[in-house]
């Protein structure tokens, strides 16, 4: 196998450029995400272990960041089932259907990409903060939706709002309708229809976009950090344990935290790898 | 059955509260046979100020800033305009001051403010306009140079030396400006500029808490860096208060009071000298402690500015002097 | 010819589906956004626009949206580069690369800033070769475009990947065919292919970077008037308790990106309707 | 089951897809929809599917044996359709797709999976395909999916079976085998089809009755010995099957076509002669009759058909086609000279036939 | 410009696509590459393209005019390849594809703005799409894109011109047009020209000379005519057009097919006994000759010609081709028990054509 690096995949003659180019390609290719990508993981792990593995084991373990973890996965197992579900309606509606304003409802998916983190928060405590529209009717009945977990769901649903559709949209209108009609012709109800033959028709894409909604759900900070109270052990999720822990002083412990989120990315990433590899070798 | 509360306070005092936290569930618990469970919140001080205003059920507010608490109770009448007269020393259980971290062995030869705008000298400090503790760093500067000029910080309050003040604040003003000047980086808040100091190796000298100075050394090397405690700095009184309406409602106001008073009992003032705060009341503390604060000259923000809402306003807000100092004529 | 909302299709769950988009849409990102709206016209007409048009939030604006567009345009350039490796090269270990890519959506931004900075300050591993050749990188606008290049890597590399992925190699073959060289083939036939995901992905990565605080205000240096980008403006309002005058550098900033990606997207669809795709 | 349309219509925007249909389709005939592309076959068919609405008009009507089914969706039509690309669903294998149909049904009608894999068994025998049961669509040729798509549509029983473009897509060798097991097929079931075809040839092989379609209009309805030999108008002339067409004018009472008629002028009485290649003689000499002359171009004999081309006086490309026999017997050589005769023609004026005399 | 391949191998992975493959394509002629799919037609324009390298073996050659061009790539062979699904470019216009092989000439032999423009609208007018120059290939027809393919492909005047089944995708009727169409371009041209396609009457209709290919071989090379009347193998006559076959066996000096043979017996004496539709004669009584008797099934008179579809003893199915003229003369009637004789025939026993005697 590695007589054939370098070469391109496809062996075809007069297509493919020279070795040169393909090194050159290679180079570049690498060099980037070796600076952008490669350079500050090593840094997150070699800081994270640069106390050793028993420190690193101490400041994952500890009380307050598993806290943190149990509530970050509280929050992206509620976001992205959310955000799932809207994502599939959205892009059955605008992906099977030709209608008017199709460009402007997909531009407002796009919109929360663009909002900054910390105004994505602000929007929430300007909804239910005590001051804010719903506020006062909240502390009447005692509801608390900010500085509690609903507010770091919310926050964490808006900025995560878009990955889901985002994926699937281009895909759906690139299969068309033939096989639901197909389906609908035998008989099928529009569920039957929708689960049985659109859903297994996406998987893939939605896969894709359920790891990048799940990274970033889990990743977020600066929405979450506005809405979040920073109550130790109760609504910090791990992104702002990392702060706390930076922020007083505690270096290794943060990058330690920091190395976690980062790998819970990765295990995502390398599970869709797996199933991906499995069903390709079916 | 336990009793809980919510304590919000700021960045750096999550190891002291814990401490603190442990030593009054004891102490509530032998007085009341009652269990306590103390919630704790950090962050900084005035996106808690922030929090609180807009719905976070504090019981009591521990921040950097007497302006943050002020503000909790301008906005929201949580806290009564007085609050800072319900407790001993205004509401400072313990304080610090502003000193210089300089590397090993002080190579510049930084001593006194002055040498801060010695040609060469590359000062790291934050953004007043998010970070608190800059806010502390600006005006201790402007103190400075109000001493120096005036030779006695009472003649300020004195309308008969009007003039005198005027001529002593344009003078700060032109420090002040001198003094960014040599600030490379205004990174957005203390921990980051810390690091930005002992980390990225950029500045000659970083201006920080003296307890933050403190940490900084233990976290990051006694053989790296040095703290100098300039001759004359401002008396930093990071204020406690309980936040009147939420206790009330809960129904925690008597633990919350205590929980705050007790801050000022022998036990909670060692403990804040050994987590390098200057202990309100410093004969209740280890002298051994005691022993690492260098004497110096302290001003407070209400001789020199008379209180926090007039130095933020006159300093800190849109069009203020500090934005003055980097866009001139801004109004 | 008369106004048809939507062309009839037998399919169901049309009414159902938008509508719950259109709910969904409205509750989650369109009310609060209206929130924002609300609070910023508190200030008044007079007062949003002396607001926006400080020249310090101008300058802001400035440096916001030129980084991000030199961000998102490297990324297309880098990205495309990726994409093309990942796809079209042999190269062991290939499927680790591919999933290292969407490390930037992990990490919490606040530690991609502090990394960055690590790296690319005076004394960082990159940096002190950088400052050897005159580079200067942490605190300077230099360093707030890599911070948005990295938080925006992912999205055209992963926009343009399954684009080439599906791409008929017969065109390829067509245009070689025709005497084209390989450079030819790649600029007239290849690249304008691939338009529709990169432009896709450089608006992705366009609209992250404008809204992008956490990982580059460790980097940015906060110089204001040269490196303070609008994000940081807005907390330093809501410092003063400024929330009026926040939210309304914020919806300023809103308004920008949506029209800049409304015309993007209609452009996509009005060239995507042009030639058939 | 019978089905009939009444007055349907289909306009998209303010393009009129069909213009006022009006056809019964017996119980139990296989009867083809021919027509060029874009003469609206697909979206007739698609109305009868319920695939498509049509324009709402209080005349119009669809009954299924005399029940209109005008508001029934398509997934209670009981209808089996084959669509043109198959539409086959791609992530399921062959023996999915064929039980899809069953495995939807209403829980009190769904058969048990037993019963299921029964029927689908029994239908993968009918098409030939037992072995193929675990394959998935992408790992089939196109003759095998065709054959998959039917099998499809069959499960479901349905009363009125509807094809688009069966062989569309297909090899002229599998589409000449498939059209034969189609109407083998149909003989078996004896469910009332419809298929769409824009090919004459298959139309007339396999069909019972053939709607020939234009422009959104029916042209004619008969069987495929009418619309041949009998064909109603030009269109329906020149649309099954090659035509020589040659053009002249109408003169007081007959046509003439032996002079030069420029194809611009004298619209009005324009005459046009259409002969099939098969129905010209090829003679050395005039004759008596009236006979075209023409000179031999090119002559293909491999093939079953002999196939001369000739060039007239005007310069136009004539096709004979002749048998081997016939042929030999005529012993044409190329860039002679030679006289065709028509032996059957017909005469358009106007697009409507002339019935009155002719002169070559 | 002459074509020779010699000794042309081709292996994928450890699959022979093509075995030792030598042929010589005249300069000026329309070769037809014939065969089934999968038979490594594709495989061989794309060597002959420079679009696959063949194995490299020492005796292996492709020459052009005598100068070989197996190192040259296929942007400097100046051949025009039409691919199968037209491979046009869909960012560009009509006009725009036809020009890019201008366009992207080095500097020096580059045309001028105005000779580009020339030059595609004299081949938009040869492939008669003068108004549609600014369409983009979505909004054209499947004929229509196949002409700007091929338009695309002469706008470089290649020496030599490829084509990939190039009406493989079409509707019969467009078919028939463009493949007259073709050879006409062809006779304009003379370039040489090779093109690839499954349908046999494709083939006899339009080439010069065909070359049948089976698995990665090449069965016989000839004339239409050559190839069409005298088969070198069993193959290319089951291939060239329908064709009854009859089983039976050799028994000592004869070929046997008067007894019901079962297919899977006797292997080794098997003999086929293959015979046109059209070289089959219809006669009520068996007469003196051979005569096969069978019974008539099915008969359909629509159509040029006449289709009657009998079952012999064994109970298979024969076809036999009538003229409307000769199906007038014999008149037969559905279920009639009559006699078939072969006008024609070829026996094949174990794929080798039998010269011996045979017994019907
Ligand atoms: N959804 C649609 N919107 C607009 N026009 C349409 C639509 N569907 C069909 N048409 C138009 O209606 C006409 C008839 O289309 P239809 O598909 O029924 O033709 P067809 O006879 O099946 O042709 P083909 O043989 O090419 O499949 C065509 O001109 C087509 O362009
Ligand atoms: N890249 C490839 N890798 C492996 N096998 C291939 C490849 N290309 C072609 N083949 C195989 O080589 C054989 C010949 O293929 P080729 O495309 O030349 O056939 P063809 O005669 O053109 O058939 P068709 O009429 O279906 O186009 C086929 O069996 C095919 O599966
Ligand atoms: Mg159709
Ligand atoms: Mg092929």
């Amino acid at each position: 196998m590695f007589i054939n690096i370098l070469k391109s995949t496809d062996k075809r003659p007069g297509l493919n450029p020279p070795l040169i180019v393909n090194m050159a390609i290679t180079v570049i290719a690498l060099g980037f995400l070796f600076l952008f990508v490669i350079m500050p993981l090593i840094i997150v792990l070699k800081e994270a272990f640069s106390a050793g593995l028993s420190l690193w084991w101490a400041s994952i373990s500890e009380k307050d960041a598993l806290a943190a973890l149990r509530l970050t996965l509280l929050v992206a197992a509620i976001a992205v089932p959310v955000n799932l579900v809207f994502g599939l309606a959205a892009s059955w509606a605008l992906a099977k259907f030709r209608f008017k304003g199709k460009s402007l409802i997909i531009t407002l998916i796009d919109l929360p990409f663009a909002v900054s983190p910390v105004v994505s928060g602000l929007i929430y405590v300007l909804l239910f903060g005590l001051h804010g529209w719903f506020g006062p009717w909240l502390a009447e009945h005692d509801l608390q939706i900010i500085f509690a977990v609903p507010g770091i769901v919310l926050a964490t649903v808006f900025v995560t709002f878009p990955f889901v559709a985002r994926e699937l949209i281009p895909l759906m209108s690139e299969q068309g309708t033939d096989e639901e009609q197909a389906a609908l012709s035998l008989g099928a109800s529009g569920w039957q229809t929708f689960r049985r033959v659109t859903l297994p028709n996406i998987k893939w894409g939605l896969m894709y976009g359920i790891i990048l909604c799940n990274a970033r759900a889990m990743g977020e900070f600066g929405a979450v950090s506005v809405v979040s109270g920073h109550i130790r052990g109760e609504t910090n999720t791990l992104p702002l344990q990392v702060e706390v822990l930076y922020n007083e002083y505690n270096f290794v412990a943060a990058f330690a935290v920091a190395s976690l989120l980062a790998g819970l990315a990765l295990v995502t990433l390398a599970l869709k790898s797996i199933v991906e590899w499995k069903s390709k070798h079916d | 059955e336990t009793d809980e509360i919510l304590n919000v306070s700021y960045d750096p005092t999550r190891e002291l509260y814990r401490d603190y936290n442990e030593l009054f569930a004891q102490y509530w618990e032998k007085e009341t046979g009652r269990k306590v469970n103390i919630r704790q919140s950090h962050g900084g001080s005035g996106k808690q100020a922030r929090a609180v205003i807009d719905g976070l059920k504090a019981d009591v507010v521990t921040l950097a800033l007497a302006y943050d608490i002020d503000e909790i109770s301008a906005q929201s009448k949580l806290i009564p305009p007085n609050w800072q007269q319900n407790l001993p020393r205004n509401s400072s259980p313990y304080t610090s001051t502003i000193v210089f971290l300089v590397r090993k062995g002080n190579p510049k030869g930084i001593k006194d403010w002055n040498d801060l705008i010695k040609p060469g000298v590359e000062v790291i400090t934050p953004n007043p306009k998010t970070s608190g503790g800059a806010r502390w760093n600006y005006l201790a500067a402007w103190g400075y140079v109000l001493n120096r000029e005036l030779g006695d910080l009472k003649k300020i309050n004195n309308p008969e030396n009007a003039a005198e003040v005027n001529a002593a604040e344009k003078k700060a003003q032109e420090f002040i400006a001198e003094l960014y000047k040599h600030v490379p980086v205004l990174d957005s808040g203390a921990r980051g500029a810390t690091t930005t100091f002992a980390q990225r190796g950029i500045g000659d000298v970083l201006l920080a808490w003296e307890n933050e100075a403190f940490l900084s050394i233990n976290q990051l090397g006694a053989d790296k860096f040095d703290i100098v405690v300039p001759p004359i700095s401002i008396l930093a009184e990071p204020p406690v208060a309980v936040v009147d309406k939420v206790v009330d409602k809960r129904g925690t106001r008597k633990i919350a009071e205590a929980y705050l008073k007790y801050l000022y009992s022998p036990e909670a003032q060692r403990l804040a000298a050994r987590h390098f705060y200057r202990p309100a009341y410093p004969e209740k503390a280890d002298p051994a402690d005691i022993a690492r604060f260098a004497k110096t000259k302290l001003f407070t923000i209400d001789e020199v500015f008379g209180g926090w809402r007039k130095a933020q306003k006159a300093h800190f807000f849109d069009g203020g002097i500090f934005d003055r100092i980097y866009q001139p004529g801004y109004k | 010819m008369s106004f048809r909302f939507k062309e009839s299709s037998v399919l169901p769950g049309f009414g159902l589906s938008l509508g719950y988009t259109l709910l969904y849409l409205g509750l989650i990102v369109l009310l609060p956004l209206s929130a924002l709206v609300f609070k910023s016209s508190e200030l008044g007409f007079s007062g949003f626009f002396k607001t926006i048009l400080d020249p310090r939030v101008l300058a802001s604006f400035k440096l916001t949206f030129g980084a991000s567009l030199i961000a998102a345009a490297v990324n297309v350039v880098f990205g495309t580069i990726v994409a093309w490796f990942l796809v079209r090269i042999r190269f062991p270990g290939k499927r680790l690369i591919d999933a290292i890519v969407d490390l930037p959506f992990a990490l919490p931004t606040a530690v991609s800033g502090i990394t960055l900075a690590m790296l690319y300050s005076p004394n960082g591993k990159l940096g002190i070769f950088l400052q050897s050749i005159g580079i200067k990188v942490a605190f300077t606008q230099l360093g707030i475009t890599i911070a948005l290049i990295f938080i925006g890597l992912p999205f055209v590399i992963r926009t343009v990947q399954p684009a080439l992925e599906e791409m008929d190699r017969e065109l390829e073959e067509a245009a070689s065919s025709l005497g084209a060289s390989r450079t030819q083939t790649l600029t007239k036939v290849i690249l304008p292919l691939l338009l529709p995901p990169i432009i896709t992905g450089f608006t992705l990565a366009f609209a992250r970077a404008v809204g992008e605080y956490g990982s580059v205000i460790f980097i940015a240096g906060n110089m204001p008037m040269k490196t303070e980008i609008t994000s940081l403006l807005i907390i330093t309002k809501l410092e003063q308790y400024d929330y009026a005058g926040a939210t309304a550098i914020a919806v300023a900033m809103l308004l920008v990106s949506l029209a800049m990606i409304l015309l993007i997207n209609l452009f996509q669809s009005w060239s995507g309707k042009h030639s058939g795709r | 089951m019978s089905i009939i349309l009444k007055n349907i219509s289909k306009t998209f925007g303010d393009f009129h897809a069909l213009k006022d249909i009006n056809i019964e389709f017996q119980s139990g005939e296989l009867t083809a929809l021919l027509g060029p592309s874009g003469s609206g076959k697909t979206t007739l068919l698609r109305i009868v599917a319920g695939l498509e609405e049509a324009d709402r008009n209080a005349n119009a009507d669809i009954l299924f044996d005399s029940r209109t089914v005008t508001s029934s969706p398509v997934n209670r039509r009981q209808v089996g359709f084959v669509f043109q690309h198959y539409a086959l669903f791609r992530h399921m294998t062959v023996f999915e797709n064929i039980a899809f149909g069953l495995r939807v049904k209403p829980r009190d009608e769904r058969p048990s999976k037993q019963d299921i894999k029964d029927k689908v068994n029994e239908l993968l025998r009918l098409v030939q395909m037992e072995t193929m049961a675990g394959r998935y669509p992408s790992q089939l040729s196109g003759g095998q999916r065709q054959r998959i798509a039917l099998a499809r549509a069959l499960a479901i029983e349905p009363k009125v079976l509807l094809l688009d473009e069966p062989f569309g897509a297909l090899d002229a060798q599998v589409r000449a085998e498939l059209r034969r097991w189609l109407r083998k097929l149909h003989d078996t079931l004896h469910v009332t089809s419809i298929f769409v075809t824009h090919d004459q040839e298959e139309a007339l092989e396999v069909a019972d009755r053939i709607v020939v379609m234009n422009c959104g209009a029916i042209e004619q309805i008969g069987t495929p010995n009418e619309v041949f030999h009998r064909p109603a108008t030009e269109f329906v002339m020149q649309f099954l099957g090659d035509v020589n067409v040659f053009h002249g004018r109408i003169e007081s009472d007959s046509a003439i076509f032996n002079e030069v008629v420029p194809l611009t002028k004298n619209r009005e009485n324009a005459a046009r002669l259409l002969v099939r290649p098969h129905d010209l003689t090829i003679q050395s000499t005039p004759g008596d009759g009236p006979a075209l002359p023409a000179k031999v171009y090119r002559v293909l004999t491999a093939g079953p058909i002999v196939k001369v081309e000739l060039i007239d006086r005007h310069n136009r490309l004539i096709q004979v086609h002749l048998s081997h026999d016939g042929y030999n017997q005529t012993m044409v050589k190329l860039h002679e000279e030679v006289y065709l005769v028509p032996r059957e023609s017909r005469v358009y004026a106007n697009n409507d036939a002339w019935t009155g005399a002719y002169v070559i």
